[in-house]
């Protein structure tokens, strides 16, 4: 894996694109060229619908009709299940979970079928699915906001990935739906683009998508700033406001890199490790929670592998251990702000 | 046109009650639409208008003492139970009056003090939960019968299986309402059913189910009356499906491209307000003036409620760090 | 009294097929169970004596494409398919040359190359993944279908009721055959159900079922063609209950105890083999010597494929840490 | 919390019991002290049937009936929800998950409904269940022997116990019964006792377990060697290999101290913090996969608070990343075994 990675440079007309636009884009062209490829879930493709619970799917069923775009009954289980199943027989399903708070509702299917299948059958089977679960709280409460990433680093047999720009967003879903693993897309409702979220914090986030065929591969970091005193890893939400902290670090004369992880297993382990190397100052930023979170593992992977590079302790920051709150002064005070992150950098650099 | 419920046999001042208590929903509803619209509200609202019969309706059956369980949609059960106006309100806007002190939200309104758990959000989730109520009353052989409010997209859940099933051969003292308003967010239930009513689904447990009219407050509170005295007998569980639909999108922003304006035109001829109010003054239980002046009430009280919320304090942030558990644990300090 | 079953219209090759296939597993399992006592095979056995007529019968009915799904008790389903004896008994052994390299063992029988996949332990869990079988042939439009075999205690999993009704809806083709051996661990049927039949559980899903006598193999192999053909028809799913019984423990060193001799008698007086045998001889079909025969031939097999077993190699440990992933990622240097 | 703690010597006759007969003892005690407790799950009760997976509840319903030992469907969220129900209503449920790795179909249940009702209801219910979930492999291949502890430690609402010996088990099922909160109690199936597991790795084990009432405080460590070079914490099965790797290494001149946890979330940080601060070496050592298991939370913990006690980096050891094959020879390559882990010790200490 390389141990650097940026977003390149555009070529031709700039072409912006939200990340809702991106993932649709991506499928649409994935789907287009392998008959295998299909769509299964709640909402996804009914007439005069949603297209799926963000309207990532909008057109698809006009385009690729009713075969490959299925609707389904109010079924997690059933839908898990259908893609462990086809994807066993060969096909590439994209099972969508509405929010990733209802992987809960499948989590057999997913660590106990999806993951050991293919070791179970001694190598001869694989199972290639893409599941999509958004993630990201935006004022719901305790049920739809949860970012469930880290249980999901711990199933061996599993992949986990979760972009954070449009460009990334479309390479990846390319890559996860030629790979012949189970992926977990978990993508933050914050970051679509949609309108309408900014009262929720959301942000109205386009990046430049090239036209032709790429793929971001599943493993790869990408350096979002380059900085030399302290590196934070960071996804999602939590990597803009991450970087809004370097910026307000930087007028204090303090210069941080900001690592963007996309992948969180595989991870990509070399590119954080270089930067600690450079940096000595490590910090960690997720909106899921602290305990168990991805970040314990990261941390302790370079607890192991680069102690001797620190010249601090290692810090985290994420969301506290605790259901999340509805009212907005609440749901603040749990989820990592530029605040938090701010402060903690001055921590870790003190 | 508007065909008035039959009322034989209701007598004026509880006829004037169902009323109020639908109209109170349905009032509730529309104001806080208005206030989401305007920005005063954070998150999102599924609403309840048009399926007012069947919260009030059977509410109207249950005892103090009797637990009920809701969904996304708990507005219109939450005051039908007796969650009170303010803090229901308060509870919309974040604020530390709300009935859960702005941890719970919209979708997981509810209130211990009148017997109404947080509502649960994923669907059939209070499905699996009932079980454990209905078990508690029967272990500790109380006359409580609790009742599960759903709807019919979630009789496609596992949980629906598994907790029917286990509540029927255990003979648990639970009421299962299932709220057939024909979709589940976009999706109609025909696509998700080869059969066509959510009462087919129960004789594989055993179990009785009651078809009812969803639009008419006063059957379904003599089908929710049946069941629990059934349940209080100790015969076990009943399925009551009402027929119902709601009037609005399935949350905010839905522009409900699904399903045609003539088929909620007609829905809207079947208004279970409005043919309640038709009946109270057909059958002479009461004049125009009285349903005005219940109009009236509501009015004021949802203003004060409004008013109540406006002025609650934010919750203190602080205060998003307790009550994750009940004996604390120090957060951050241990793992 | 042991009563022969119907064989009207069996060919004599069929009819010694059918004994060969089912006296294959019968003896297969009853050695199994010695080479465990004496403590050649590690880990656990639930075995399939009792049942051979519903895995055969079913097996004989479907084409070479056809996939299976299987259970915690897969030695039956997994002989009757095609997985050679060897192949399974070197899994038992937890040896490199068994089916699934050993890294199945007995709860996860399968082979690819014979269309069944690993058998699922999580009971159920084969429930959940056949519709995505089913699925695959029809978007593929061929004419493979899918068969799920499955107990009666797994008929109160909640996947039960998600993958049936969603195959009914999307029509596909899968044969579930539902094997009711009464009991579920040590839990009989009726303390967990208040009807008396799996095939009542499936009406509300608008799904056809037909209940056979599980030792009757030609009967089991008739209504799984009947339902195959439904099937390739595009007619959807059809659930097959067949009545049967497992004359052992659930598990190795389960004593019995939650029922009775004398019901176990009475099953055994059903016994699919020798009733099978017996219409055989009576029929013309086959001698004694002919039925001898085949004992001697399977006899032989088996102990070839124990031979085989023994002295097939271990795994090589450092194959533990291959095919948790398709494309590799470093374990322990990844993430 | 207290920062070490030992068994209590042996105060008159003792009473050597297994884990099965100390935890059929402590529920046995709290059944008959509180009315509000009961057991349910599949094959608890049935007569003449097993007394759950394991004979734990053998003899219970001669002694407390059948309204209070209740039979189930195979419906693991059927349970699981009715626990979490009457738990709500001021009852004390244990419900039984026969082996750990069904609590993927209830997933649900505990991570969205146990953990979430107290706090979504602003902290006027609590749910107080103890679910009992046996852990470990045994020669059952990848269904029947996960350690899924550590995807439990990362729902804030949870409680998560692992007790290893019938002294704690006891005291600690009878804490987890009091606890107002929800409580998983994960036991090693290879640490129960019983006969007939030897080939897989069982273990013969008894501890004297006292006649009067104890419990063991939920979030309370237990030193269970005193060494002064190196610290290992090691939970279950793992546990034992780790004291006996010690006593390797002790012939080698290396004095180990060796933690065991026994409560994963609440976590006695304070009893490893000593430790550490007297050793500066931890290896954390456990049978649960390595990514994103506890030790990686732990590790996280370390490098944060206590990075400056460290004379070497801290080093873990895990199953590996992979699902668990049943062949016994790969199970061991699989798992952590004495050999691996004396192995870490020695680079720990290199
Ligand atoms: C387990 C789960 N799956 C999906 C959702 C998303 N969702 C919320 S409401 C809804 C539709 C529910 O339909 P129905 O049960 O008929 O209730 P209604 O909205 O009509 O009141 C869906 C799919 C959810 N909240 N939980
Ligand atoms: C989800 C799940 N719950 C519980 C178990 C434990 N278990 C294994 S087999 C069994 C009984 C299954 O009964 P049935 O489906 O009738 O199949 P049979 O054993 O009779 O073939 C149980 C409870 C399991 N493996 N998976
Ligand atoms: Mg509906
Ligand atoms: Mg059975």
């Amino acid at each position: 894996m390389s141990t650097t990675a940026q977003e390149p440079a555009t070529v031709g007309t700039e072409r912006r694109l939200t990340i809702t636009e991106a993932i649709r884009e991506g499928i649409a062209e994935e789907m287009e060229r392998d008959p295998r490829v299909f769509l299964i879930g709640e909402d996804v493709g009914i007439p005069g619908g949603f297209g799926g619970a963000f309207g990532v799917y909008l057109g698809l069923p006009e385009r690729f009709g009713h075969e490959r775009i299925i609707d389904t009954p109010i079924s997690e289980k059933a839908i898990a299940g259908a893609a462990v199943g086809a994807a066993l027989m060969g096909l590439r399903p994209i099972p969508d979970m509405q929010y990733s708070d209802f992987l809960f509702e499948c989590m057999d299917e997913l660590v106990n079928q999806a993951a050991k299948m293919r070791y179970m059958s001694g190598g001869k089977l694989s199972v290639p699915l893409v599941m999509r679960a958004p993630v990201g709280t935006a004022n719901r409460g305790a049920q739809h906001g949860q970012c469930p990433e880290s249980y999901f680093i711990h199933v061996p047999g599993i992949k986990v990935v979760a972009p954070s720009d449009a460009y990334v967003a479309k390479g990846i879903i390319k890559a996860a739906i030629r790979d012949d693993d189970p992926v977990i897309v978990f993508e933050h409702k914050l970051l679509y683009g949609s309108k309408g979220r900014e009262q929720a914090g959301g942000m109205d986030l386009t990046a430049h998508v090239p036209e032709e065929d790429y793929v971001w591969p599943i493993g790869r970091a990408m350096v979002k700033r380059v900085g030399t005193d302290a590196t934070v890893v960071a996804t999602h939400l939590t990597l803009y406001r991450a970087l809004a902290a370097a910026e307000e670090l930087a007028a204090e004369g303090v210069s941080v890199e900001v690592i963007d992880p996309i992948s969180l297993q595989p991870f990509d382990l070399d590119t954080v490790f270089a930067s600690v190397e450079r940096t000595g100052r490590l910090l960690i930023a997720h909106e899921d929670t602290l305990t168990g979170g991805w970040g314990a593992e990261l941390a302790a992977r370079v607890a192991q592998e680069r102690l001797y590079s620190l010249e601090a302790p290692i810090r985290r920051v994420a969301a506290h251990d605790v259901p999340l709150p509805v009212a907005p002064v609440l749901e603040q005070a749990v989820v990592p702000t530029q605040q938090r992150i701010a402060d903690e950098l001055r921590l870790l650099l003190a | 046109m508007i065909e008035p419920i039959d009322v034989t046999g209701l007598g004026r001042d509880e006829a004037l009650v169902l009323y109020r208590e639908m109209l109170r929903i349905r009032r509730f509803e529309d104001r806080v639409y208005q206030l989401f619209l305007k920005g005063e509200l954070p998150g999102t609202l599924h609403q309840y208008q048009g399926q007012e019969a069947v919260a009030v309706g059977a509410c109207q059956a249950l005892g103090p003492d009797d637990w009920i369980t809701s969904t996304h949609r708990p507005h219109g059960h939450a005051l039908a139970k007796g969650v009170t106006v303010r803090s229901a309100m308060a509870e919309l806007y974040g604020k530390a009056t709300g009935c859960c002190g702005g941890k719970g939200g919209s979708m997981h309104l509810g209130d211990p003090s009148v017997g109404m758990l947080p509502a649960i959000a994923i669907v059939a989730g209070g499905i699996s939960v009932v079980s454990g109520l209905g078990l508690a009353y029967k272990l500790q052989a109380t006359d409580q019968v609790a009742l599960c409010f759903f709807g019919e997209g979630a009789s496609n859940e596992g949980a629906f299986h598994e907790g029917l099933n286990f509540a029927a051969v255990q003979r648990l003292p639970i009421v299962y309402v299932c709220e057939n308003n024909i979709y589940g967010a976009s999706t109609p239930f025909h696509r998700t059913s080869l059969v066509p009513d959510v009462a087919n689904r129960v004789a594989g447990y055993g179990m009785p189910a009651v078809i009812v009219d969803g639009m008419d407050v006063v059957a379904v509170r003599a089908a929710v009356a049946e069941a629990r005295d059934r349940a209080q007998r100790g015969e076990g569980p009943t399925l009551i499906e009402a027929k119902t639909y709601r009037f609005a999108g399935h949350s905010r922003g839905d522009a409900r491209g699904y399903r045609s304006r003539d088929e909620e035109a007609a829905w809207k001829e079947k208004d279970a307000i409005e043919r309640l109010g038709l009946a109270i003054t057909s059958a002479g239980l009461g004049s125009e003036a009285d349903l005005a002046d219940v109009l009236a009430d509501v009015n004021a009280e949802l203003e004060d409620a409004v008013e109540f919320a406006r002025s609650s304090p934010d919750p203190d942030p602080a205060d998003a760090l307790t009550d994750a558990y009940a004996t604390a644990i120090a957060i951050g300090a241990a793992l």
